[in-house]
């Protein structure tokens, strides 16, 4: 009950976080709501710990003013897992935008941000206590509502605007399906409380679970339905999209998640629908991914695929449920679960190192950067640790995560015979794919942003104190996301018992003999871990010291003998992926402009080519057009004829006679 | 206090004929709207209002139920601000004469006052009529040739849908003489012996005051003359309009409502409300796709809502009371979209999205109010209009009106993006300067023009979160004398 | 009620509003007549009164006022020709007709005239309504309709308190009375009253 | 104990052989007597004296590349049991980190070609993460196939496993599974057809052309670390397609060692009687492996 008590009250701070700059649109107050606003995480982050022990969730019900439920809050394990994000991660963007977005320079987003910014993490917040439905919308609502806000806080921009657009449609179509999912809810359990149901029409339950996952999926950013995220994500001030791909879309993930907790055992093609979108997900995301010439569009896209992974965990421990088999719930859910803890870690880490380079170089175009590393070094090196644990490679957090799904997947292959659970193990080699092709996105990005030589003379700002503060305080947060990728990475040991305490939850084994840590051994992380070290530092050590015996001569790279290698020669990004791409065009779409020299002396020669979102640009944008030419087709209705207008009045008497007359 | 409260405005209409001073004049309307906001008050704080029942068959032509009690505390609340702000506008409009305006508005508060009390059909029926007759002249306020054809069009269309509601009101009447009983048109007589009237002209008398208050309401297609008449008229009249004339039209059609209900048509009744509502938001849909004029705009969500309303009404029972609620929310939220646009127009001289860019930068209140609206409007968490509609629909769905529903959650999603493409063209990007927007007396919101839109909207957000129980009961009643349950 | 065919038929407004005039003087006393001796109340002796007052000389004379104002004589092309809204008309009478045998009618003493008589007289105004692109004719047409409800009202004047009854007919005769203050208007603004030229508004 | 000594002298030693023994064959086929077999021992030897030439456009990552490359394949090589002998650290899901670990490398290696800012290792890192998508699910799928045969979860069950359970309905997997396998063999140590190891057209190349500007001991890591993974990738082949152990551990070392030289000279073979694919068409043939992986999981799991 306390913890409940303390977890309202850093809502309630956080909601109110923004006042001080409000009041005082200085610098200092701008501080002063960044502190407050961790104030709230960690007393927040305080009162969540216990959940996570065997401890029975908590509930808080107190009487509301409105018609119907209470205003009813509840914590558990699976609350918390989304919870402890939320409180964490947005103070660090917080602390990291005291950096990124002074607002001494940006005077004019500057007024209310920070008020939607305390909004937005209290509405998180309260997405996931909330346990009654009218206060869920309430909190969702008010999360999307203010997450615009403060994602078009650039909106003189024509780009961000129209970016916040689609976003704000995209939020109003989920809630209205969530609209439509909470009353049938009502419909079959009689009220709005969002406690778990005992017995459900089978019809019903798949209705609701169909709308939860429209609703929800538009918010996690399940394809097709993720037409919203890469615009919204890459246009908003990074410290945003930091937030919003770190820890918003993850709360999606959760509304599927309890929804499905909630209902009774689940039919078979839940689990199957789950895991088929989440592998189309994952899959397609990363394949768009890899042909993007923003950076930030490139990380919005792998936000996209990292939700397919949870998706496709969650479809495992759905059917799990169905089948009635403990181990695969525990290992899919523990590995989605894992996944959003770190993909929040590091997706936050990468989009504020994207906004470090782009508060750097004024750009987001991956072909006029390049050759940071010398530059900045530590947001390269940051960089590169981000973007080996976002391709979940060993021995970083990214693969611990996945690596739970894959002993899902195995198991569901050697449990049981005939089809079924073992074909859904074939998601395992889908998930396979996308690490090869995550491995892909981010050598891409990592290499033409930080490696080679630089694209374009990118302007040099004079590096005054006030800049070298900024730049501190943007990489501290920055910092101690990456010792978290590495300390989970190394020793995912220590959050396992929470993921699993969680999962348990989720498929009602809370008190039963199996545990996620049963399941899955961690202990080899640690001295693989070692080993790697060693052995690569050891190698590299070598290299340095025959690198010193050699003859220092800066000397430019061989490149097989070419005369002057410029920057304008190298591999950029597209060329790199345009070979990829052409493999993938069965999935990712490609618009290639090209004239080739012509003749012995070609004068020009150009080549140029974009990666439209398959979804928005190729299907919503062309039916939003023509139906915007249609609707006025039927205008002719209303030209202005004052006696048409009472025609109207008797026609329309005279059908409600007869439909009157009909009907009796 | 019936009578105080219906007469007091009459006089001040009377005296704002007589007030010579341009400058003076228009405070006589806080004057009307604080006395009758303090009577409504005074009349709240009776305690045996929610329990409220008719006397039948005296005869007495004046009596206020809950139903009533709801519309002539929303008149009045709406009325109190409005008047406020049409003291800070009209200060701004001393060009144009205002004593017909004045005295329109507090004519108009006489009779929809009339309206809320009346236990009468025929004299509901008189009282409307004179509402439209004393609101034509604020639509003409601006004397502009637009502004004549908009009233010519409201005079023509409502005046021929009211004659029709008085048709409906003497079928009613004539169902009683001809099922033998004394022909009545006191509403409490005829629904304490609904069961026995004649049910063809019963029907008949309903569909006709469908189609008649429908029209004063605005449900298409019978709405032809509302986005004229919202768009020419000065922004606090189509305040006026969308949350006062709507509601006293919706009141004197809800009685016949009753009545059918009582009669045990409540069946035929949804099969022909629940067309005409989604109609009407098809219709509103349709039309505010693409629309320039946000005045106009405006004017088509007020048909939308006019058609979750008769939605509300045909679900029955369970929607009943987010029916009424609706009713309170959607005037408040009007208020304030209708009284930033006004100022917002003002700021721009134009209601073209052509012309009028960045109001967030150039008006930070009116426009924040007005986006803040906007959101509630469409049904957004926390705000009032949320917990009505909610309720509306999870009703429709618990009451398997499923496809209507789903129809219903449809047609305000169109009507989301329509409306949005428009509100934010007027609100974001960067203003024209007040040079190429012509000096002449460059609009900035002052108190007058912002406090009254401060209040509704706070008043929005309140009922978004917090029902007050008083409210609660009465609304709960209304709903039981509506159609009995929940 | 052949009077309605004339207002259709004839293209002279004059003639139209004299039309109306008569039928809303003869309309006047028809409830006396209706309930004989004993129907005869002050009240509704006044009601009479007044009806015949506002309907057979106010409202005429109103209108006569703004048709000098604006010197038209006749209703030029209208929407829909004459004899063809002549016909209709007639169509809407037999509809009426139809409507009341259905509706069942025949309660009151003479009610199995009036109540058909009520409905053709407001199709004919919505005929009138419709068809006519001159600001005037279409009020014609609206006093019509009125006229149509105000049979109706015949059936039954004892439920009519005496209140309501002239609250109607004042309606009634304020609506004229604004209407043509607004056809003048129009009149002023835009040099005819075609209702042609009211269409800048739309969408 | 023994086992383990003899384990790590082979995988340290005998891996630049097998690279030998296959040049030798093609050289025969070419109708030449070739290099020595132990010609890549001397040449690494060699390549480790000479001193490191960096570009001034690199950086430390392009140190790191060979080192992290040749770190991730002694430590794949320690998981993957060799012949009947089990891997000393095997344990529950290692397969998974087995197969990731040639991601980890894949991630340096290229990041190495990159920081050149050259044209050509820009290329040839692009062709190297392209190809994976379609090698990684081939892997996994064959993975998988031989977890459902042997019902284990670590990498010494299931490729220890199935030598067990030669039955007629696990024959025609196991055959696919094998096809699979050597598909995956060929590209991913780039021998022909995806790949030719010693041409110079720098275009048509993928390894070799990620390593133009890595000199000195930096290639000779990369070329150590090659054979390693030829080494490790063969050893997970000869699982799938060799018969089971003997039972006497000095018979089965013995056998071992010579499935390796069988191996090679079947790569050699291959290498001299196939000519390279068109670079657009290796995905097919690679597409191809993924099909008889799929299909063999189709058929256990049917």
């Amino acid at each position: 009950m306390s913890n409940m008590v303390m977890v309202l009250a850093a809502i309630a701070v956080s909601a109110a976080s923004g006042l001080p700059s409000l009041l005082s649109r200085s610098r200092a107050g701008q501080v002063a709501s960044a502190l407050v606003l961790g104030a709230g995480a960690l007393v927040g982050v305080a009162g969540l710990i216990p959940v996570f022990g065997p401890s029975s969730p908590i509930s808080l019900v107190a009487e509301w003013g409105l018609p119907w439920g209470g205003f009813s809050v509840g914590l558990d394990a699976l609350g918390g897992i989304f919870l402890l994000p939320v409180f964490i991660i947005p103070t660090l963007a917080a602390i990291y935008g005291l950096g990124y977005r002074d607002v001494r320079d940006h005077p004019e987003g500057g007024r209310g941000f920070d008020v939607f910014y305390g909004l937005f993490v209290a509405g998180m917040a309260l997405v996931v206590v909330a346990r009654d439905a009218t206060l869920f919308l309430l909190a969702w609502e008010a999360m999307a509502l203010s997450s615009w806000f403060v994602a078009s806080a650039e909106s003189d921009k024509a780009e961000v605007r129209r970016a916040g657009w689609v976003y704000l449609v995209a939020t109003h179509i989920g809630t209205l399906l969530l609209f439509a999912m909470f009353s049938l809810w009502k419909a079959s359990t009689g009220s709005f409380a969002l406690v778990s149901a005992v017995a459900m029409a089978p019809g019903t339950a798949g209705m609701i679970f169909v709308l939860a996952l429209a609703g929800f999926g538009l918010k996690a950013g399940l394809v097709p339905l993720h037409m919203w995220l890469p615009g919204a994500h890459a246009n908003a001030p990074s410290n945003v999209s930091a937030v919003m791909s770190g820890v918003m879309i993850k709360l999606g993930v959760y509304g599927i998640l309890r929804m499905t907790s909630l209902m009774p055992r689940p039919e078979l093609w839940w689990g199957w629908t789950l895991l088929a979108l989440g592998c189309l997900t994952g899959f397609a995301g990363i394949a768009w991914a890899t042909g993007q010439a923003d950076i930030k569009r490139v990380l919005a896209y792998s936000s996209v695929e990292n939700i397919g992974i949870v998706a496709m965990g969650g479809g495992l421990a759905l059917l799990g449920r169905s089948l009635g088999r403990p181990t695969l719930i525990l290992l899919g859910m523990g590995g989605a679960l894992f996944h959003v803890w770190n993909h929040g870690l590091f997706k936050s880490l990468l989009f504020m190192d994207a906004g470090l380079v782009i508060h750097e170089t004024g750009t987001r175009r991956l072909e006029s950067l390049g050759g940071l590393l010398k530059r900045m070094p530590v947001a390269a090196a940051l960089f590169a640790v981000g973007a080996i644990a976002i391709s979940a490679l060993p021995p970083l957090n990214g693969f611990a995560g996945e690596w739970l799904i894959y002993l899902g997947f195995f198991r569901g292959v050697s449990a049981g015979t005939g089809p079924g659970l073992p074909a859904a193990a074939a998601g395992a080699a889908v998930l396979a794919s996308i690490g090869a092709l995550a491995v892909a996105a981010f050598v891409r990005v990592f290499g033409t942003v930080f490696l080679g030589s630089p694209r374009s003379p990118s302007p040099s700002k004079k590096g005054n104190a006030s800049r070298r503060s900024a730049e501190w305080l943007m990489t501290a947060p920055m910092l101690l996301l990456v010792l978290a990728c590495i300390v989970v990475g190394l020793a995912p040991g220590l959050v396992l018992p929470a993921i699993g305490a969680a999962a348990a939850e989720w498929g009602g084994l809370r008190n039963e003999g199996l545990t996620l840590v049963g399941l899955a051994d961690f202990s080899w992380t640690l001295p693989l871990a070692l080993a790697l070290l060693v052995l690569a530092s050891g190698i590299y050590g070598l290299f340095v010291l025959s690198a010193r015996r050699g003859r220092k001569t800066a000397r430019p790279t061989w490149d097989c003998g070419y005369a002057e290698p410029t920057p304008r020669m190298q591999y950029g990004a597209s060329s790199f992926s345009e070979f990829l791409g052409r493999s993938l065009s069965f999935v990712a779409v490609r618009i290639r402009k090209s004239e080739p020299p012509e003749g012995a002396f070609p004068a020009t020669g150009s080549f140029s080519s974009k990666a439209p979102d398959p979804v928005l640009d190729l299907a919503i944008r062309p039916l939003a057009s023509l139906a915007r030419r249609l609707m006025p087709g039927m205008r002719f209705l209303q030209k202005g004829q004052t006696q048409l207008y009472l025609a109207y009045i008797l026609v329309a008497t005279v059908i409600l006679l007869a439909l009157g007359a009909a009907t009796s | 206090m019936a009578l105080a409260m219906i007469f007091l405005p009459l006089l001040l209409a009377g005296v704002a004929a007589l007030v010579p001073s341009n400058g003076l004049r228009p405070w006589l309307l806080p004057l009307a709207g604080l006395a009758h906001f303090a009577m409504l008050v005074s009349i709240l704080a009776r305690p045996d209002l929610a329990d409220w029942s008719p006397v039948a068959g005296t005869g007495a032509l004046l009596g206020l139920d809950p139903l009533g009690t709801i519309v002539l505390a929303v008149v009045s609340l709406l009325f109190l601000f409005a008047s406020f702000y049409s003291v800070g506008y009209l200060h701004h409009r001393m060009d144009r004469p205002n004593r017909v305006f004045v005295a329109g508005l507090l004519g108009f508060l006489g009779f929809a006052s009339v309206v809320a009390w009346s236990r009468h059909l025929g004299l509901s029926w008189v009282a409307i009529e004179a509402t439209t007759l004393t609101t034509a002249p604020l639509i003409y306020f601006n004397h502009s040739k637009r502004s004549i054809e908009a009233t010519w069009k409201y005079l023509l269309v409502g005046s021929v849908g009211i004659a029709l509601a008085l048709l409906g009101t003497f079928f009613l009447a004539y169902s009683a003489l001809k099922a033998g009983l004394p022909a009545s048109m006191d509403f409490d007589t005829l629904s304490m012996n609904a069961a026995l009237l004649s049910k063809p002209w019963l029907r008949a008398a309903f569909i006709l005051a469908l189609v008649g208050y429908g029209t004063k309401m605005g449900l298409a297609p019978m709405h032809t003359w509302k986005p004229d008449a919202y768009g020419e008229a000065p922004g606090v009249v189509g305040a006026i309009f969308a949350g006062g004339v709507t509601s006293i039209a919706f009141l004197a059609f809800l009685r016949f409502y009753i009545v059918v209900g009582k009669a045990g048509e409540a069946a035929f009744a949804s099969r022909l409300l629940l067309p005409m509502g989604l109609l009407s938001m098809a219709v509103a849909g349709v039309f505010m796709i693409g629309q320039r004029d946000f005045k106009r705009m405006l004017a088509y969500s007020s048909v939308e809502h006019m058609g979750i309303l008769m939605i509300g009404l045909g679900v029955g029972a369970p929607a009943l009371f987010g029916t009424m609620l609706h009713v309170v929310t959607n005037a408040m939220t009007k208020g304030v979209l209708f009284l930033s646009a006004g100022n917002i127009h003002r700021a721009f001289a134009s209601k073209s999205t052509d012309k009028v860019r960045g109001a967030l930068r150039r008006l930070p209140l009116s426009a924040s109010f007005f986006l803040a609206a906007f959101f509630a409007i469409t049904g957004s968490p926390p705000f009032g209009p949320f917990v009505s509609e909610f309720s509306i629909i999870s009703a429709a769905f618990g009451s398997g009106y499923s496809i209507a529903a789903a129809l219903l959650l449809a047609f305000l999603f169109v009507i989301f993006v329509g409306m949005g493409r428009t509100v934010f063209k007027v609100l974001q990007g960067r203003p024209p300067t007040a040079e190429s927007l012509g000096g002449q007396g460059v609009y900035r919101d002052n108190v007058l023009t912002i406090a009254p839109i401060a209040m509704l909207m706070a008043i929005v957000l309140v009922l978004g979160l917090w029902i007050p129980a008083p409210l609660g009961a009465l609304l709960r009643s209304a709903a039981f004398s509506i159609g009995g349950g929940s | 009620m052949i009077l309605n065919l004339f207002a259709l038929g004839t293209s002279r407004i004059n003639s139209v509003i004299r039309i109306v005039a008569v039928q809303g003087a003869l309309l006047g006393p028809v409830p006396l007549l209706l309930h004989g001796a004993e129907g005869i109340s002050g009240a509704s002796v006044l009601a009479a009164a007044a009806a015949v007052a506002l309907k057979g000389l106010a409202i005429p004379a109103i209108m006569r006022r703004s048709l000098r104002a604006a010197d038209i004589k006749r209703e030029v092309e209208p929407f829909v020709g004459f004899l063809p809204s002549v016909l209709l008309g007639a169509a809407g009478t037999a509809v009426a007709l139809v409507f009341s045998t259905r509706m069942g009618s025949g309660g009151g003493a003479g009610s199995n005239l009036i109540i058909p008589a009520a409905i053709a007289t407001v199709l004919v105004g919505f005929i009138i309504l419709t068809t006519r692109w001159k600001a005037l004719s279409q009020v014609i047409g609206y006093l019509v309709l009125e006229n149509g409800i105000f049979v109706f009202g015949m059936l039954l004047v004892e439920a009519i308190p005496f209140v309501v009854e002239m609250g109607v007919l004042l309606d009634l005769f304020v609506g004229i009375f604004v209407i043509s203050i607004i056809t003048n208007h129009i009149n002023e603004a835009f040099s005819s009253m075609d209702t042609r030229e009211l269409a800048s508004l739309k969408e | 104990m023994i086992d383990i000594i003899i384990r790590y002298l082979l995988f340290l030693l005998f891996p630049p052989v097998m690279l030998g023994i296959v040049n030798r064959v093609k050289a025969i086929f070419a109708g030449r007597k070739g290099q020595p077999i132990l010609q890549t021992w001397r040449d690494i030897a060699k390549l480790a004296r000479k001193e490191i030439v960096l570009s001034s456009t690199t950086t430390w990552v392009f140190l790191a590349g060979p080192a992290v490359g040749l770190a991730t394949m002694l430590i794949a090589g320690s998981l993957i049991p060799f012949g009947p002998f089990r891997s000393p650290l095997g344990f529950t899901g290692d397969l998974i980190l087995f197969a990731y670990l040639f991601g980890l490398a894949r991630f340096f290696t290229t990041s190495a070609a990159l920081d050149t800012g050259s044209a050509f290792e820009g290329m040839g890192a692009s062709r190297e993460v392209t190809f994976a998508f379609l090698t990684e699910p081939a892997l996994f799928l064959a993975l998988l196939s031989l977890a459902k045969l042997s019902g284990s979860l670590d990498l010494n069950g299931v490729l220890l496993g199935p030598a067990g359970g030669f039955s007629p309905t696990t024959v025609a997997p196991l055959v696919l599974v094998a096809l699979a396998l050597s598909i995956v063999v060929l590209a991913e140590c780039s021998r022909i057809p995806v790949d030719d190891p010693n041409t110079h057209l720098e275009l048509t190349m993928i390894h070799e052309v990620m390593v133009l500007d890595h000199s000195g001991p930096l290639l000779g890591a990369i070329t150590y670390a090659a054979s390693l993974k030829f080494f490790i990738l063969s050893t997970l082949l000869l699982h799938v397609v060799t018969p089971p152990s003997t039972g006497i551990a000095a018979l089965d070392w013995l056998l071992f060692a010579a499935e390796l030289v069988a191996l090679s000279v079947g790569v050699g073979v291959i290498e001299s009687i196939m000519a390279r694919f068109r670079m657009r068409r290796v995905p097919w043939f690679l597409t191809g492996a993924l099909l008889c992986s799929g299909s063999a999981f189709v058929l256990l799991v049917r």
